[in-house]
């Protein structure tokens, strides 16, 4: 098993640690059985992210796939950020072990979970504000 | 940059005064030990000498000695061997659950073919009571199979006594000792082992080479089926240089065993006590004493074990999670579990174990690394948040 | 005194250029290919690209190797490997009367568990007819191994034809290498098998090292049970400097490949066209050109072959008696009685194996040193006495 | 498997080697199945057995054990000769590797033979005398 040179990178230097303030969308997935834990925090602003955090508990692969989420989702739309795959985030890095699938699985089911958070949220505020 | 390597129960480097030994062999003397000729019978000498190295190391007599390629294949003999052997008499064979894979993988192979295996537990020091292994002898009991000492978290077994009592009801005993040869005093008589695995590169010797004590009366099929090597126990052409280069590994480590011991024990004992009272939320895994000289196992809680490993090489030092060839998977280590520990602090802990080239300095530079490298994956951790906030 | 080495069939000398290659693994990278680090990487990287070579030698992708102990280990992994993950489908092995005993000790180990097996007789040369192969197959037939050339008398087998026999019915074909890796071009897709077994120390390599090649797709079950390594296709810490040796060794053997079957075919021809003809009572062994360029068996009548060693080793001359590994056995070799040799002339008969070192004057020596010998022997023989009075 | 220095000086140099003339005594073992045929000859003279020769087809063992049984029952009485056992031959060669006992076991047997024949031939002789 070995990683590539971007994994390596975004894993030694990863970007965009940490929470967001008042975040628009959080996603947690993961388990401490499996021994990988992500957590993803979004920002967005007229239909665009503006900013997204991450933290992680995991392997070298998972910190480098939640790194590289964080970077493909910034100013994107809903839409656009819809439509990032797992794979898609692996080949960002430039592909993955076999046996590291799964952590880039995960990182694109924290988006998904951060973007339905968002949804929700925003359903709630607007039937609040109608309300 | 420094490049500092603590992971030794992995593997070890070939020690030079064992490769000097060992290179004759490849060049000059390379006759097959089967041949009549001159040049097979130099080579016989050589692998005879290093026979009797080998068994006098362990209080054994020659003949009782069978060279292997390795732990793993000592360890598939000794199992399948017996059960093979033996299945007339009964089909139950008892182990621990923190076996070596070498031990665990032959005992699930024998079980699909219609064998009984019971896995012994552990307390939270990974210590098997002798009493749970008495208990779960049955009438069909064929064989007991519980390791000298753990790879992962260094505890040693209390073998003599569950030897004794093997031997009390007329049931092998096999112990796989590949983390102890070299490390620690073993004499077979006083284990009461009838079979013992051990592996040339864990005490500094030639990888792919190995040994499987037999005691004499001991009844085993063989496992490599072939040529009439071994007295017929073990078929394919002798490994000349690796067979020397064991023997030669085993003389250095006997002659330096008391220093290496105290050495080692020393720098372990700093080390871990270091991590423990400098960085908050660890604890040593394995029991305090009753564990191998050079091991020293710690479950860092909020951060994960590769992420750990990674970024200590990074720093030059290298280390490992569990054992090296489970390293791949994403199970959390099956030995960390036997323990006791929750998932997150299985998936969290480190080994460092210590050889003979370790020294005082490369003790000094993890404790100067390691508290920086948890500091910066905690602070990435939604678990350490949490708990601590 | 002069000591000339004609055994290259039992094991060979390792080549300077592949000990050399090997030394920096025992030393300096000598970290566990399963590790993460840097220590382990690197060792992994090295054992990555010698899988290359061999793969490419052979036309094969690199994750159809296995790395395995030896010749003896593959074989086992094979036969046993197979039967046990295709026992549902049939019990029945087709092999052949002179396969070696790393073949038929694992099939007669398999016959004691409930399988059958077939063991195909040859003709007067050595050669298997895959017509009788044919014939054999039934539909509870899930294997078929021949070898690639015979270890004692050199035939080369029509592998390319048999496996096109059992690919055309679904049936594994796998052939034993071991004489032939290094020695004759092999492509496994012409030869059409799915499961090759080779190992190191046949061709300047290091001894206690081999390969597996198993096709994709191939369905079988580890022989060596333990940790992951080798996609959990056989267990056992790598024996990385063996695995780089073994990488060498095929390198230099495809480099040099061309020009050594040229020299040695030319020596071979020499050395037993020089006995033929200046001592009676004598025959050839095996095919005349079906033959591995390295092998000589020679028949002498009236004299015991053990006596011939003995006295060719006193004058400098190291051969043998059939397999180096049955030296010790009081049976005639089983190859020779397989071509229907009668008893005496199978104990009367003499393997000169040549290898890369063998010179003219070696080949001239023996022909100096043999007809005495031979003479010798037969003065004191009861049964020259007779049959030439 | 390894021989003695013994064995090996006299497999080197095997005494005795050939037939008699007119023996007393022959006795023949072995087959080419075992891969070892022995034949045994003796003279005797007035009970003393006064020289002895072999032909040996055979391994190394074979011959060193021919060599030594011919040593051994030299200048020996009949009866002393009876009471070489194949245990003394190996003994008198430092021994035999334990698979080439058999080695022995056939030099005894074909002692035993020589000696067998020359009683049946003494007697025949005698009885042919008295008639
Ligand atoms: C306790 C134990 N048993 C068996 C083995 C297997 O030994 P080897 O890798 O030499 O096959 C190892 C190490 O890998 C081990 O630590
Ligand atoms: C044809 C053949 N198969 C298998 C083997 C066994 O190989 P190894 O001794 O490397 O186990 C040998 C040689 O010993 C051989 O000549």
């Amino acid at each position: 098993m070995e990683y590539s040179e971007k994994v390596m990178e975004h894993f030694r230097n990863p970007r965009n640690v940490g929470e967001l303030e008042n975040p628009d969308g959080v996603g947690k997935v993961g388990n401490p059985v499996c021994g990988d834990i992500m957590e993803l925090y979004i920002k967005v602003d007229g239909g665009i992210i503006t900013d997204a955090k991450f933290k992680t508990f995991g392997c070298g692969a998972a910190i480098a796939t939640s790194s590289m989420v964080t970077e493909l989702v910034k100013n994107k739309t809903i839409e656009d950020a819809l439509k990032i795959s797992n794979r898609a985030v692996a080949e960002a890095l430039g592909g993955l072990p076999p046996i590291k699938m799964h952590c880039s699985v995960l990182a694109e089911e924290a988006l998904k979970k951060a973007l339905d958070d968002y949804r929700t949220r925003s359903a709630q505020s607007a039937s609040g504000k109608a309300a | 940059m420094k490049k500092i390597y603590l992971d030794n129960a992995a593997t070890t480097p070939t020690d030079r005064r064992v490769l000097e030994a060992m290179v004759p062999f490849f060049i000059e003397v390379y006759g097959n030990p089967s041949s009549l000729h001159a040049f097979g019978q130099e080579a016989n000498h050589a692998i005879e000498d290093a026979r009797y190295t080998l068994a006098s190391c362990i209080g054994a007599k020659p003949e009782e000695i069978i060279f292997t390629s390795g732990g793993t294949e000592s360890n598939n003999c000794a199992i399948k061997g017996v059960a093979y052997a033996r299945h007339e008499k009964g089909n139950h064979i008892i182990t621990s659950k923190i076996e070596h894979h070498a031990i665990l993988e032959p005992c699930h192979f024998l079980e699909k073919q219609g064998f009984e295996v019971s896995y012994i537990p552990v307390d939270k020091y990974g210590l098997v009571d002798p009493a749970d292994v008495e208990k779960a002898i049955t009438e069909r009991t064929i064989l007991i199979s519980i390791m000298h000492a753990n790879n992962e978290i260094g505890t040693i077994q209390p073998i003599g006594e569950i030897g004794k009592i093997a031997r009390g009801r007329g049931i092998y005993f096999h112990t796989d000792a590949v983390q102890t040869l070299g490390h620690i005093p073993i004499d077979v008589n006083e284990l009461n082992v009838d079979i013992l695995s051990a592996s040339g590169h864990k005490l500094n010797g030639p990888k792919g080479v190995g040994i499987l004590y037999v005691k004499k009366g001991i009844r085993m099929l063989p496992f490599m089926h072939g040529g009439d090597q071994e007295q017929q126990r073990r078929a394919s052409t002798h490994n000349v240089p690796g067979i020397v280069g064991f023997g030669k590994a085993v003389e250095l480590a006997k002659e330096e065993m008391g220093k290496e011991i105290e050495k080692l024990t020393s720098l372990r004992d700093t080390l871990f006590e270091g991590i423990l009272s400098t960085i908050e939320f660890t604890h040593l895994n394995g029991h305090r004493t009753k564990r191998l000289p050079n091991n020293v196992n710690i479950s860092i809680a909020y951060v994960e074990g590769e992420s750990m490993i990674l970024n200590l090489d990074m720093e030059g030092i290298a280390c490992s999670t569990g054992s090296a060839c489970t390293s791949s998977s994403l199970e959390p280590s099956h030995v960390l579990m036997a323990i006791g520990l929750p998932h997150e602090l299985a998936h969290g802990s480190l080994r460092f174990s210590l050889g003979r080239q370790t020294s005082e300095d490369d003790i000094d530079y993890v404790l100067t690394v390691l508290p920086g490298t948890v500091t910066k994956l905690r602070s990435m951790s939604p678990l350490y948040k949490k708990e601590v906030k």
